[in-house]
């Protein structure tokens, strides 16, 4: 869609509407210290990272269709190579500090050039095996080289102030964070617009084809895979640029999962999909780890759900309801909220069953009923005692259950039918029993 | 000598052992080109399945519930939740596989807690078979050996000459032949899904005695068996066991090498090369990442795997 | 009906979004001392026994009328066993008001934990914060990264080695060919150095080292037989989880003599899980309740009434920083209760009880000095371990004078004025 | 349009072309030249090789011995993005097109790369107005400027098909090879196909296998038959219609 096919009328509402929503999330964004103690800062400084990260691994698959499970490898080297270049500072080198992602974006750029030149060769699940083939073999050299990364107890150095910047408290950190990622995910857009970006598209839909129309695919395939491992590889010296170290864990592979997961659950279709992942997990993870022991179970759940029911992601929901609303056909509100009401009672459910399994299998459950000599003492879930065992607990939960699935009967398909999306649902079709 | 076929035994039971878990996955993988990231949590469900049923019904009786409760899981697994998912493509097929990982070790955290569980060899089973040398080689380690052996030959002869086996291999050949044949593709693929997720549970209950039953079983294992089913091939039963025992044998060995990467620079001349901090590595420290090279190696050299004649 | 369903569904989960507003409120309210523990993760079984540690010690504090009156009741974060979840429970720790952090896990976290403190602490010194990491045992912690706020209350490598082979040679079960077998990382890398320096003060010769990739491994048996052709008697290893039951898997059902010198082995599950491999293995470790007589036992129903666990391995470090911490509190005047530089300095000095022998804090480096037992896994142990048959025989207890390795001046301390 | 690049000589020369799978010998000794503006048809049995002929000159396959020469450079073997940068073109039997994108997308890609901009992150430069122009005149020639903001995946079959031969003129190609460009249509929008095509490929050379042989007396003007991996025979559409070899190999005398 070259701009000059747009008619100067609609591309300046489509404008207007882009911009708009954007600005207001910056303006929060840049005003936000205000109201945020430390660590809701920290978490946010943490959403940036995140999210950038997300962003640089999406161009792999949202763009050229590749999935990466080993890209923890390319955050994680910048993070080193960042830290390397603090530690350079802080012995007197005359790097400027402000600039110290792009250490870490370009080491992971070369990294991934090698490493991509490998992993292109091959597509699909072949090449997802060659990015853990890559991952584990980086991991393996790194582990033992403590003289270069520390081990595990990791490199740790101090942010050198520049200029009038000191970058000692983390306000400074959080904004300089935040400017990086918006640097970053504005480099990315621009990838995606430019004649670059239609090529790649090219690749994912069909690599043959663009072969014949004279590019080297393989070539264009190393490339991306390096920009998106140096995007990657910039998140990551923005971390070790906030936590002022780095250790050898961050090349497990935690960090290859969590930035599938936040993909896959913000939408790898649209463009800023995985922002809106990475924002959602990191913050949950902040948060309700602290509230509940079970908060990964849940987090698994979240991810299933988004898997089956909504396959392009949360973003991909609100982009179809756009579309909807825009395309001026009616939306079935009831429809919508006996899906919303279904899918809520049996959230509520399944956190009581799993908070008062989880409470009851404890060992201290146990010495709490032989102590206070009752079978069942009750458990704290939603603010109230339940007596777990109580006709009342497990009716109610059966309740929900049972009223969820009435619920979403007709919504959610049930394991005989096809699959309906709540995307069918905003969009109005009515499940096959309605 | 003695040493060496000690060693070498080591290797192979310990790749029949991978094999056990891979078969299941390659054939699954094969036919519906799903690369089932939950394979090596049925394989973990196994083990605590039969340490739950073991205490009623005996450890031989935990055997048998094991493949069957696994088979009945994968069956659910794969008519309630792959099946829904299908349309949108093999990307979202791998990534349900991938949540269901994730959950399944999940749940067994909540149930059974993070720690590992008493399941282990029964004492009656704990005596020596054969000694070579000084060492006495465990029976237990030859039963695991040989159900991996039975579990080779009973998959392979059900492909070859059952009229269910010929479909299979047709369908991995050929999947959209088939149904154009007029065969009922989906329970197909159900079964096997099945009968790949109870041979994956068998595995489980039989390794798990061995292994320690705890929640990181699955991941343990996970990636070894994807590296064995994409080193052998595509949907091949012998390339799975040709790889599983390599890569058995390679790292039984590997262990015993004392050399270290200082010594692999200075035999190529490199000595001014090493890196600092690295050339006092020994290489028998980093056998745990032999099979990942060899992966590489293979999949850059001969994409298909060692018996695959589709890329 | 359905409209009936309908309303009853409003109402539950109105009830629903209020509470879940109540429980992230009452999360935020400020507390002052926080524990940042792996509850989730791949180390949430180590996180398990310091959070029954946790449990049983505060809630003996508090029965005994809290700390200058006041109860304490702390609150556990969860860092998922990673350095990151660690830095991030660290500001939402200070951001809330704490001023003393307790941590339990692995040194990776605390080393992160660790220096996230120091800087902080460097950045605003009028509002320093306490660190004590009750299960960290990499050495560094008290030598080169050592700072005035920071204190361990485990051991490390050195200590265990020395309070291993001295039992065992003073009861002459060790022999005099040993073989040391690690985890290639920090930790094991520790443990071989310690098994090859104190060859010679007691007196055997190390007749194999090997370390070998952490939780990678998943058949030992190579590495028995480089044991069994080694003639070693004795097998020392820091190995812990599924590295140490494999090892100790291949070794029993190789039918190889050799015994195993441990520092893990008690932690929850293993022995249930080695089951009869584990016999005859030795352990060095804080607490065997045989070996602190009617004093041993009742703390081992105490803690077990608590908390529905046994006190083993790490858990009984938490159960000693705790005590230790309170005794300090209360040295204090109760203005200062919550200063962390009064509450350092009175750590410093503190000694605290324990089953079998008091422990303390090395001022010089803020190590731990405590007694150490070292048990033999026994079916005629006396108290019986994970519900099996098995237990703890000791061999040897330790005092703390014993087990204790002087610093060697690595750790250079700045002090308050 | 830009005319094709003029030459001396033939565009394509096979000379001994074998290619053997296993044991199996696909073709055995193919020896062929097309002339500058030749249309060239391959026909044949099932299973005579004329898509493994076509695969080797395009690049999928490289051949077991022989040499293939596209004017006067080798490229037997050659990477396929080569192929096309050196002159060469092909189209699929099943349709490739880009459907995410929108018609004018589809042939601005194939454009670009013919003025070399493979790599470009950014559209500054004279030469941007041209690949736009290009693109713009070549949608009017192809006359389907009507469909040019239309989603590809949204057109229908002919329509794609259409685009598809339309990507395969755009990069300025010397040699344009089509693989069953009407497969899957009807005879009238086969016969619509033809003229398209004739229309597009005007002034160049082209190598198309076909089966249907309405639109191969149609398009060629010279056709070469395929026979167990050698060519039985070449010439005229007329002359093969006569050669009782071919007639006796293939068309069984039931040609109208």
């Amino acid at each position: 869609m070259p701009p000059q096919e747009q008619s100067p009328r609609s591309s300046a509402r489509v404008t207007v509407v882009r911009i708009l929503p954007i600005a207001l999330v910056l303006g929060a964004l840049i005003g936000l210290p205000r109201f945020a103690d430390m660590a809701f800062l920290n978490a946010m400084v943490m959403v940036c990272i995140a999210a950038l990260y997300a962003m640089g691994y999406n161009l792999l698959w949202g763009q050229a269709g590749l999935i990466s499970f080993g890209h923890a490898t390319y955050f994680a080297f910048g993070a080193s190579c960042t830290i390397m270049t603090m530690a350079a500072i802080e012995g007197g080198s005359s790097f400027p500090t402000p600039l110290l992602p792009l250490a870490g974006g370009a080491a992971s750029f070369l990294m991934g050039l090698v490493a991509g030149w490998f992993a292109t060769i091959r597509t699909g699940v072949y090449f997802a095996m060659i990015t853990v083939a890559i991952t584990e073999l980086v991991r393996a050299i790194v582990q033992r080289w403590d003289s270069m990364f520390g081990g595990e107890a990791g490199i740790t150095s101090i942010r050198m102030a520049w200029g009038p910047i000191g970058f000692q408290k983390l306000l400074d950190v959080y904004y300089f964070t935040l400017a990086w990622t918006i640097i970053g995910i504005l480099l990315l857009w621009f990838l995606q617009r430019s004649p670059l970006g239609t090529v790649i598209r090219g690749i994912r839909e069909q690599e043959e084809r663009v072969r014949f129309l004279g590019y080297d695919t393989h070539a264009l395939k190393t490339l991306v895979f390096a920009i998106s491992a140096g995007v990657s590889g910039m998140a990551g010296g923005l971390l070790a640029f906030t936590n002022e170290s780095t250790n050898v864990a961050l090349y497990e592979g935690a960090y290859s999962t969590t930035v599938l997961i936040n993909t896959v659950i913000g939408g790898a279709g649209v463009f800023l999909g995985p922002v809106v992942g990475a924002t959602l997990t990191t913050l949950f993870g902040y948060y309700v780890a602290n509230l509940t022991y079970y908060w990964l179970l849940y987090m698994g759940l979240l991810f299933m759900v988004i898997v089956v029911y909504a396959p392009r992601g949360i973003s991909g929901l609100g982009v179809d309801a756009v579309r909807r609303l825009r395309s001026g056909a009616p939306v079935r509100w009831d429809l919508l909220g006996r899906f919303a009401l279904g899918w809520l009672v049996v959230t509520i459910g399944a956190i009581m069953t799993i908070e008062l399994i989880g409470a009851v299998v404890q060992p201290s459950y146990g010495a709490l009923a032989r102590s206070s000599g009752v079978a069942w003492p009750p458990v704290r879930v939603f603010w109230v005692s339940w007596s777990p065992a109580s006709p009342l607990t497990l009716g109610g939960i059966a309740l929900l259950f049972g009223l969820g699935a009435v619920l979403l009967r007709d919504t959610a398909g049930t394991a005989s039918r096809n699959v309906s999306t709540l995307a069918d649902a905003i969009a109005g079709k009515p499940g096959p029993g309605v | 000598m003695d040493a060496f076929l000690v060693a070498l035994l080591n290797g192979l039971v310990y790749g029949l052992l991978v094999f056990m878990v891979s078969a299941g996955l390659t054939l699954v993988f094969g036919m519906m080109g799903v690369l089932n990231f939950a394979h090596a949590s049925f394989y973990m469900l196994g083990a605590y399945a039969a340490f739950l049923s073991g205490r009623y019904v005996g450890f031989w009786g935990g055997l048998v519930v094991a493949t069957l409760a696994v088979g009945l899981v994968g069956l659910f697994s794969e008519r309630l939740l792959l099946r829904k998912v299908r349309s949108f493509g093999h990307t979202q097929e791998l990534l349900l596989t991938y949540g269901l990982f994730f959950m399944i070790e999940e749940v067994v955290k909540l149930l059974f807690g993070p720690t590992p569980v008493a399941y282990r060899v029964p004492d009656e089973l704990r005596f020596t078979a054969f000694t070579i040398g000084n060492s006495q080689f465990p029976f237990f380690r030859l039963l695991m050996g040989a159900t991996a052996l039975v579990m080779f030959f009973g998959t392979f002869a059900a492909l070859r000459f059952t009229r269910i086996g010929l479909i299979v291999r047709a369908a991995v050949e050929r999947p959209q032949m088939v149904s154009a044949l007029g065969h009922n593709v989906p329970i197909v693929f159900s079964g096997l899904f099945a009968v790949g997720s109870a041979l994956a549970g068998l595995a489980g209950a039989v390794a798990g005695m061995y292994y320690p039953t705890s929640p990181a079983m699955a991941h343990e294992l996970g990636s070894i068996v994807f590296v064995v089913v994409v080193i052998g091939g595509l949907g091949s039963l012998n390339g799975a066991l040709a790889a599983s025992l390599l890569i058995g044998v390679m790292t039984s060995f590997a262990v015993g090498i004392e050399s270290t990467f200082g010594d692999l620079f200075r035999a190529l001349g490199l000595s001014g090369l090493a890196l600092p901090g690295l050339e006092a590595v020994q290489f028998s420290s980093i056998a745990g990442v032999l099979p990942y090279a060899l992966m590489l190696f293979v999949l850059l050299w001969r994409p298909a795997g060692f018996a695959g004649n589709r890329a | 009906m359905r409209l009936k369903s309908i309303l009853n569904t409003v109402g539950i989960s109105a009830a629903g979004t209020l509470a879940s507003a109540m429980l992230i409120g009452s999360a935020m309210a400020q507390t002052q001392i926080d524990v940042i523990l792996p509850m989730t993760g791949p180390t949430a079984g180590t996180g398990e026994l310091f959070k029954n540690g946790v449990d049983f010690a505060f809630s003996e504090v508090n029965d005994a009328g809290g700390v200058h009156g006041k109860k304490i009741a702390p609150r556990i974060l969860d860092d998922g066993g990673t350095t990151q979840g660690g830095t991030d429970r660290v500001r939402q720790a200070i951001s809330g008001g704490a001023k003393i952090i307790l941590q339990g896990g692995g040194s990776a976290v605390a080393a992160a934990i660790s220096a996230d403190v120091k800087r902080w602490n460097e950045r605003n010194p009028d509002n320093p914060v306490l660190l004590i990491m009750m299960g960290a045992e990499a050495a560094q912690l008290t030598k080169k990264d050592c700072h005035f706020y920071a204190f361990r209350t485990s051991t490390n490598a050195d200590m265990r080695v020395k309070a291993l082979v001295k039992a065992l040679s003073e009861n002459n079960r060790l022999g005099t060919k040993v073989f040391a077998i690690n985890q290639d990382y920090s930790w094991g890398r520790e443990m071989d150095a310690a098994v090859k320096e104190n060859a010679a003060p007691f007196k055997y010769q190390v007749v194999g080292s090997v370390l070998h990739d952490v939780s990678k491994i998943q058949d030992f048996s190579p590495y028995v037989e480089r044991i069994r052709e080694s003639g070693a008697e004795t097998v020392v290893t820091g190995n812990w989880a599924r590295d140490l039951l494999l090892l100790m898997q291949s070794v029993a059902s190789a039918n190889l003599k050799a015994k195993f010198a441990t520092v893990f082995l008690d932690e929850k599950g293993n022995i249930a899980s080695a089951g009869k491999a584990a016999i005859g293995s030795y352990v060095a470790t804080p607490f065997v309740a045989e070996a602190g007589g009617a004093e041993g036992e009742v703390y081992l129903k105490k803690f077990n009434e608590k908390t529905g666990a046994n006190p083993v391995s790490a858990g009984n470090n938490a159960v000693m920083a705790i005590r230790l911490l309170s005794r300090a509190i209360a040295a204090v005047p109760e203005k200062d209760m919550l200063n962390a530089t009064a509450v350092a300095l009175a750590l410093e000095k503190t000694t605290a009880p324990w089953v079998h022998g008091e422990v303390s804090i090395r001022a010089e480096d803020h190590q731990l000095r405590l007694p150490l037992v070292v048990g033999e896994v026994s079916t005629e142990a006396k108290f019986k371990l994970d519900g099996t048959d098995m237990g703890l025989k000791p061999v040897k207890v330790l005092t703390a004078a014993e087990t204790e390795v002087a610093a060697d001046g690595s750790c250079q301390m700045q002090r308050p004025k | 349009m830009t005319a094709p690049a003029s030459g001396q000589g033939p565009v394509l020369v096979l000379e001994n072309v074998a290619k053997r799978f296993g044991p199996i010998e696909v073709l055995a000794g193919i020896n062929l030249q097309l002339n500058r503006g030749e249309k060239r048809a391959l026909i044949g049995p099932n299973g005579a090789g004329k898509s493994t002929l076509f695969n080797l000159v395009s690049g999928r396959f490289a051949p077991s011995s022989g040499v293939i020469r596209l004017g006067e450079r080798r490229i037997d073997g050659m990477p396929a993005h080569q192929l096309n940068r050196m002159g060469l073109s092909r189209s699929f039997q099943i349709t490739q097109v880009f459907g995410g994108m929108s018609l004018y997308e589809n042939i601005y890609m194939a454009v670009m790369s013919r003025y070399g901009k493979r790599w470009s992150f950014l559209r500054t430069g004279r030469v941007w107005r041209d690949i736009a122009e290009q693109t713009r005149e070549l949608i009017a020639y192809a006359q389907l400027t009507s469909l040019a903001d239309r989603q590809a995946s949204t057109l229908a079959y002919s329509e794609q098909r259409a685009l598809e031969i339309c990507m395969t003129v755009a990069t300025g190609p010397d040699l344009i090879l089509l693989d069953e460009p009407t497969s899957g249509m009807s005879r009238a929008e086969a016969a619509n196909m033809v003229a398209f095509i004739g229309r597009m490929t005007q002034g160049r050379t082209l190598l198309m296998v076909e089966h249907d042989m309405d639109v191969v007396f149609g398009l060629a003007d010279t056709i070469s038959v395929l026979s167990q991996g050698q060519i039985l025979a070449t010439g005229t559409p007329a002359a093969i219609r006569d050669d009782t070899r071919v007639q006796d190999a293939y068309l069984g005398g039931n040609v109208h």
